[in-house]
């Protein structure tokens, strides 16, 4: 047994360490893109997030902005109103996020397959449609702007450069992530696993499928909810993109470009598409759209596996048997 | 009331179809029962009857004095009525080790457990070992189970309902598909099961049967038409009927 | 009297316009399972086309209709050759991903080619007067729409209970390895049934210009709506995606004249109180 | 990833190299602004607007090159606005900030202005509450009230004393109706109902079944530029209401330009106001036209955002002068409160205190011009209209 637990643990531990030194290299290497990078980092706590349900759970889900944007609302309207120290904020975010994943989860459960899906959407929608009434607090479609962050530990600015956004995200991010690879590694995670490919096995073994789901939906919901919160503090301003369902739609098809049920795959997605997006726009603002779309075509026709599989492929010796339940 | 497991009056209809008609039986501690029955004689579904995937029309099961009838299928497992699958329901990802330490820790009530590391747990080890040993599947413990025998992953459903500690164990054609050469490791293993556990099997290969079973009860059409011992099955004239029922007729035409 | 009256006409008259573009896609997703986002996208294209033949060529209403179909059924062969038949059998978050991609590029495309702005497809004068029916003033476009939403259930009613082929199509639908054992050529089935599907995209995409209006982000843009109408129908259910889009036509079109600042919430709420209650659709099919 | 980095590094070198040829007298001018996506439309007017500035008034001021860099925000999204502000601030080392579609975008933009000791100018983004965020931003478009508010007067004026409202649930929408609502209501109409719309509404008809029901003489309508416009036009028709006499009165967002030749016919007769028209009659306006229109490519396509560019950057170009070069943000913004100058849509000033436009808004209507194409035809002028949005607080 200690043989390949090491052999887990090592590789767990050279992948957070190159997440860690990707992250640095990120601030040497573009110290002029940090509040792009930060966006970054948001958006792969959103993505993390939907893995968590969709990767291990089976569960697809083209709402979790909601989650995200409960987080960023919370974090936002507890700014405004005084309480300004950013890792109170994020906590916020993490309780909000829970609340709205303990919601979502109690709907979108009750039903499978795409009548789930299309619950998911439904929901996204009802939380965009909430946000935009509620403009008293939440500023509706001009948004809520006027979030002054006070600075870290009382020392380091949010200031225009981004460094202090970004390294506090980058801190939180590498900190999320260390957390979930505990929690999918536990015997909890194995269980979800368990859930997502034969849930009728999982009765026959004495464990319920539902609150089990539900708790997942909580972390998850944790998880995108500091993502928002971030979104939140780094940018001072929330908007009603961040509970659409576009933002869903694209963390989910960032996600699949990664990768499913490995949690690397959601951070290769996410910074693979919003690299190229940011890139290609750059270069032609006219034409992205065709390009990334192409982009997605290319990787299902190439590496249906998403990317991370694609890496996968190469560098493992044993082939991955193939049985994903979407 | 002395005995471990009984259902009364159980019965199933979907639509206006009886699929179970008034199935009576119980198994005390220690039983070695088979149902046997021809194909669509209703086995399936009261195996899904007994464990609560389908619930009944009509009908009591209870166990160890307690009426089980209304409770889901997870509560039932918890109370130790476990069965197998006839096709295996197994995580193709993951490893024989996995199964039954997951099974293990959910029945210790650890599954839950969200910041413990699944292979952290040491003192499941030390039992995971054993039922797998026990089973001869220590050799292939760490492959995923997409990658092992046939006949080595219907040992492991039997490993994974023995890791729950079941009292009436439900085995459903635990030889089914099973290439010959390999049905003696499954009869092994069958008969190690702790004697105290009463245990249904459900089975079509009749030399397993014999073998097995101190008690046979003959389904057909949904319905219980024989109860008796193993040596008497064969000369029973029902039972030849439901099994041979177009052949003998023809036969005797002819 | 009178208001329930003409807002019954107009739900009807929408619900009739979301059928035409959906059951298409009701269809892929049913029968052929493939979770086709890009489904608006191909009654987009077919608005271009009946756009140009129409306004640029000046050809009449009818005769644009009939070349938008046929046009982008041609386009769709290349298209499902080449990129759909990889997608067949595939987890459904991998066709996710394949059919926004392709919504993307016909996006792309279309903005590169045709520009941003709006596509009209002018109607007939015949088509574009209103119409007094007695307790409202209607144009006479919607009616043709209702009429057109009859047709087309029961043309395909029609069809698959009826025709020889509507067997065929069953049979490969219930069991295709099965179908193929008896002889059916399900590749053929697959094929035709693709075609229709997209032939009816091309003819809602047309006929349904007047509701929801042609320009190049349509695909994206209502993709959400279809996704939901099809799904509380039940995929692959003619009777129910009419009841679906009758429904939640009602649901809208009510719900937007009562109480028109919560809209969004009726047809959402509406929507999610379907799918508990329903969770394959009104008449899904067992998975 | 490597490929990108790979794409940064050639991107970065160039720029290096860029930077030293051409020394210090460049000065940069970073425009943000939907050049993707739906919105793409009024994007390709904001860069239309630009190239027609420079295209008549030239590429340097007082020997300083003038470079604008822009950068694509397709649809409102303040997280993404920051960064690229940010980038374009940072990396791009812009001293001049233009463009803005969406209000949300300026106001993730907003806080970081005086630390990057840039000004903004606003070439759209209409809320009016964006200029008390921070002193260095000036806007060159209009407000929702400000084009808005003469229509109570005009529609009191055309005998109609009731009125329903029916806006697009969203703030512009809200601002619209609030201003329609308090100028109509001091003019001494009254607004039997207000119907607040939610944004993907597809199907207008039950929307104007109410309006028959409501039994008002007038609608005041808001929505958003685009597709949805062309519904709500035809159902306005085909339901009966315009030929029942009921009146229309909206701001020009319903009629734009670009917009006109998909509403066709159904366009006929409405009466918008607005503070451009692209018909607007005067020499500046026509030479204005002829160099947008060269830029953009087709006359069809061009609308109000190009004006909103074309004045920024008339405002830029004089922050540019007033500063000689120098990075100095509030002596910019100093340089050009209270500047006058006659623009394409007629004579305009910057209200000092506002930092916001004060200009002509018309009175238009719909109408077939010489060629046979649909117009904004300009009937009424309202002079020198500042923001009532901000003038109230």
């Amino acid at each position: 047994m200690s043989a390949s637990t090491d052999r887990r643990w090592l590789r767990d531990v050279i992948g957070i360490a190159l997440i860690i030194a990707a992250g640095l290299a990120g601030y040497w290497l573009f110290p002029d893109n940090l509040a792009l990078l930060t966006r970054v980092i948001a958006a792969a706590l959103l993505v993390l997030s939907i893995d968590l349900i969709t990767g291990y759970c089976g569960v697809a889900t083209l709402g979790q902005a909601s989650l995200f944007g409960a987080g960023a609302y919370a974090a936002g309207i507890a700014c405004v109103n005084g309480i300004t120290e950013p890792v109170t904020l994020i906590l916020i975010g993490a309780v909000a996020g829970s609340v709205a994943g303990l919601l979502m989860g109690t709907i979108m459960l009750r039903a499978h397959g795409l009548a789930q899906l299309v619950l998911s959407i439904a929901i996204v929608q009802l939380f965009h449609e909430a946000a935009n009434k509620a403009s008293a607090y939440t500023g509706g479609s001009d948004g809520l702007a006027g979030l002054m962050v006070s600075p870290l530990f009382g020392m380091f600015a949010f200031d225009l450069w981004g460094r202090t956004a970004y390294l506090f995200g980058l801190a939180l991010l590498v900190l999320v992530f260390i957390i979930l690879k505990f929690v999918v590694s536990s015997p909890f995670g194995m269980l979800c696993r368990g859930i997502k490919q034969d849930p009728i096995r999982i009765r026959a073994m004495g464990s319920f499928v539902f609150p089990v789901l539900l708790k997942m939906f909580v972390i998850s919901g944790a998880v995108a909810g500091m993502g928002g919160a971030l979104a939140a503090i780094s940018t001072q301003v929330v908007g009603l993109d961040s509970v659409s369902f576009e933002l869903s739609a694209n963390a989910l098809v960032m996600l699949v470009l990664g990768g499913l049920g490995s949690l690397y795959g959601a951070l290769v997605g996410t910074v693979i598409f919003m690299g190229f997006e940011h890139f290609v726009s750059a270069i032609n603002p006219f034409h992205w759209m065709t390009m990334v779309g192409a982009l997605l075509i290319a990787v299902v026709l190439a590496a249906p596996g998403g990317l991370s599989g694609l890496l996968d492929r190469f560098s493992a010796s044993g082939h991955r048997a193939k049985r994903g339940k979407a | 009331m002395s005995d471990l497991f009984r259902v009364e009056g159980l019965t199933k209809n979907f639509g206006g179809l009886a699929v179970s008609r008034n199935i009576s039986l119980s198994m005390p501690a220690g039983e070695r029962l088979a149902l046997i029955g021809p194909n669509g004689a209703g086995k399936t579904t009261f195996v899904n009857l007994v464990t609560g995937q389908i619930h009944p029309s009509a009908g009591r099961v209870v166990l160890n004095g307690e009426d089980v009838t209304k409770l889901g299928a997870v509560r039932r497992v918890r109370k130790g009525l476990v069965r197998t699958f006839q096709v295996t329901r197994l995580f193709s990802q993951m490893t024989p080790e996995e199964h039954v330490t997951l099974t293990v820790l959910q029945r210790e009530g650890k599954a839950n457990r969200i910041l413990s590391r699944f292979t952290g747990h040491s003192e499941v080890v030390g039992e995971v070992e054993s039922i797998l040993s026990t089973l001869g599947l220590l050799d292939v413990a760490r492959r995923r189970v997409g990658e092992i025998a046939y006949g080595q992953q219907r040992l492991l459903e039997i490993g994974i309902a023995l890791a729950l500690r079941p009292k009436v164990l439900l085995l459903d054609e635990p030889a089914a598909g099973v290439p010959s050469s390999d049905t003696p490791r499954i009869e092994q293993a069958l008969e190690r099961l702790p004697p105290s556990l009463a245990v249904l099997m459900i089975e079509h290969d009749m030399d397993l049967v014999f073998r097995f079973a101190k008690r046979v009860v003959v389904l057909a059409a949904g319905e219980i038409i024989f109860e008796g011992l193993p040596s008497e099955v064969a000369a029973n004239e029902k039972v030849r009927e439901a099994y041979l029922g177009n052949y003998a007729h023809a036969r005797r035409i002819a | 009297m009178q208001t329930v009256l003409s807002i019954a006409i107009d739900a009807f008259a929408y619900g009739m316009a979301l059928f035409i573009i959906c059951i298409g896609l009701s269809l892929t997703m049913g029968l052929m399972r493939v979770v086709n986002l890009a489904h608006g996208a191909f009654a987009m294209i077919a608005g271009y086309i009946a756009s140009y033949a129409a306004r640029d060529l000046g050809l009449g209403y009818a005769v644009a209709i009939f070349l938008a179909i046929i046009g982008t059924v041609i386009i769709s062969i290349p298209i499902e050759r080449l990129l759909y038949r990889r997608i067949y059998g595939s987890p459904e978050l991998t066709q996710v991903l394949m059919t926004i991609g392709i919504t993307f590029c016909v996006i792309g495309i279309t903005n590169y080619f045709f520009g941003p702005t709006l596509k009209t497809i002018p109607l007939p004068g015949s088509l574009s007067q209103p119409i007094d029916v007695g307790f409202k003033t209607i144009a006479a476009h919607r009616l043709f729409v209702m009429a057109c939403g009859l047709v087309v259930a029961g043309g395909l009613w029609f069809l698959i209970e009826k025709t020889d082929f509507g067997i065929k199509l069953r049979a490969t639908v219930d069991n295709a390895a099965m179908a193929d054992a008896l002889g059916v050529r399900t590749q053929v089935v697959y094929a035709i049934s693709f075609a229709i599907a997209i032939g009816l995209a091309a003819l809602g995409g047309v006929v349904g210009a007047e509701f929801l209006p042609i320009e190049p982000y349509y695909a994206l843009r209502y993709m959400v709506t279809f996704l939901v109408v099809v799904s509380v129908g039940g995929a692959g259910s003619i009777p129910g995606a009419v009841v679906a889009c009758l429904l939640l036509g009602a649901v809208d079109t009510t719900g937007r004249y009562l109480m028109p600042e919560f809209g969004n919430f009726f047809f959402y709420a509406a929507v999610i109180a379907i799918v508990c209650v329903f969770p394959r659709g009104f008449f899904g099919r067992a998975q | 990833m490597r490929i990108s980095k790979r794409i940064l590094g050639v991107a970065l070198g160039a720029l290096l190299a860029g930077s030293v040829s051409a020394s210090a007298e460049t000065i940069k001018i970073g425009i943000i602004g939907p050049f993707s996506g739906p919105f793409a439309l009024q994007g390709k007017n904001f860069q239309a607007g630009v190239e027609a500035y420079m295209a008549l008034n030239g590429k340097s001021v007082k020997g300083n090159d003038i470079e604008v860099i822009y950068r694509d925000l397709p649809a409102a999204n303040p997280a993404q606005s920051r960064a690229l502000a940010q980038e374009l601030v940072v990396k791009e080392k812009v001293q001049y900030l233009g463009g803005v579609y969406f209000t949300p975008d300026a106001m993730a933009i907003t806080p970081l202005l005086a630390q990057a000791n840039t000004p903004l100018v606003i070439f759209n983004a209409a809320t009016s509450a964006i200029m008390n965020t921070s002193p260095l931003v000036v806007r060159t478009s209009f407000t929702t009230a400000q084009t808005t508010t003469p229509l109570g007067k005009v529609a009191v004026d055309e005998g109609v004393k009731k009125v329903i409202t029916i806006v697009s649930d969203y703030g512009p929408g809200v601002d619209a109706e609030n201003a329609f609502k308090k100028a109509f209501e001091a003019a001494g109409g009254q607004v039997v109902e207000s119907i607040r719309m939610p944004m993907n509404t597809n199907d207008f008809s039950p929307i104007m079944q109410r309006v028959r029901d409501s039994g008002a003489a007038g609608l005041f309508a808001f929505l958003p530029s685009g597709p949805p416009t062309l519904g709500f036009a035809k159902a306005y028709n085909e339901t009966g209401l315009k030929k029942a006499g009921i009146k229309f009165y909206a701001p020009g967002d319903l009629t734009q330009e670009s917009d006109l030749p998909a509403l066709g016919d159904a366009a006929d007769g409405l009466k918008t106001s607005f503070h451009y028209a692209v018909s607007h009659d005067s020499p500046e306006n026509k030479k204005f036209v002829e160099a947008a229109t060269k830029a953009i490519g087709s006359a069809e396509q061009l609308s109000f955002p190009s004006v909103g560019a074309y004045d920024g950057m008339h405002v830029i170009y004089k922050m540019i002068e007033a500063t000689g070069g120098k990075q100095d943000a509030q002596k910019a913004v100093d340089a050009v409160k209270g500047l006058s100058w006659t623009s394409p849509r007629g004579p305009v000033s910057i209200e000092p205190a506002t930092r916001h436009i004060t200009q002509n808004i018309y009175l238009r209507e719909v109408a077939k011009g010489a060629d046979g194409k649909s117009i904004n035809k300009e009937i009424q002028t309202f002079p020198n209209q500042k923001d009532p949005g901000l003038a109230t607080q």
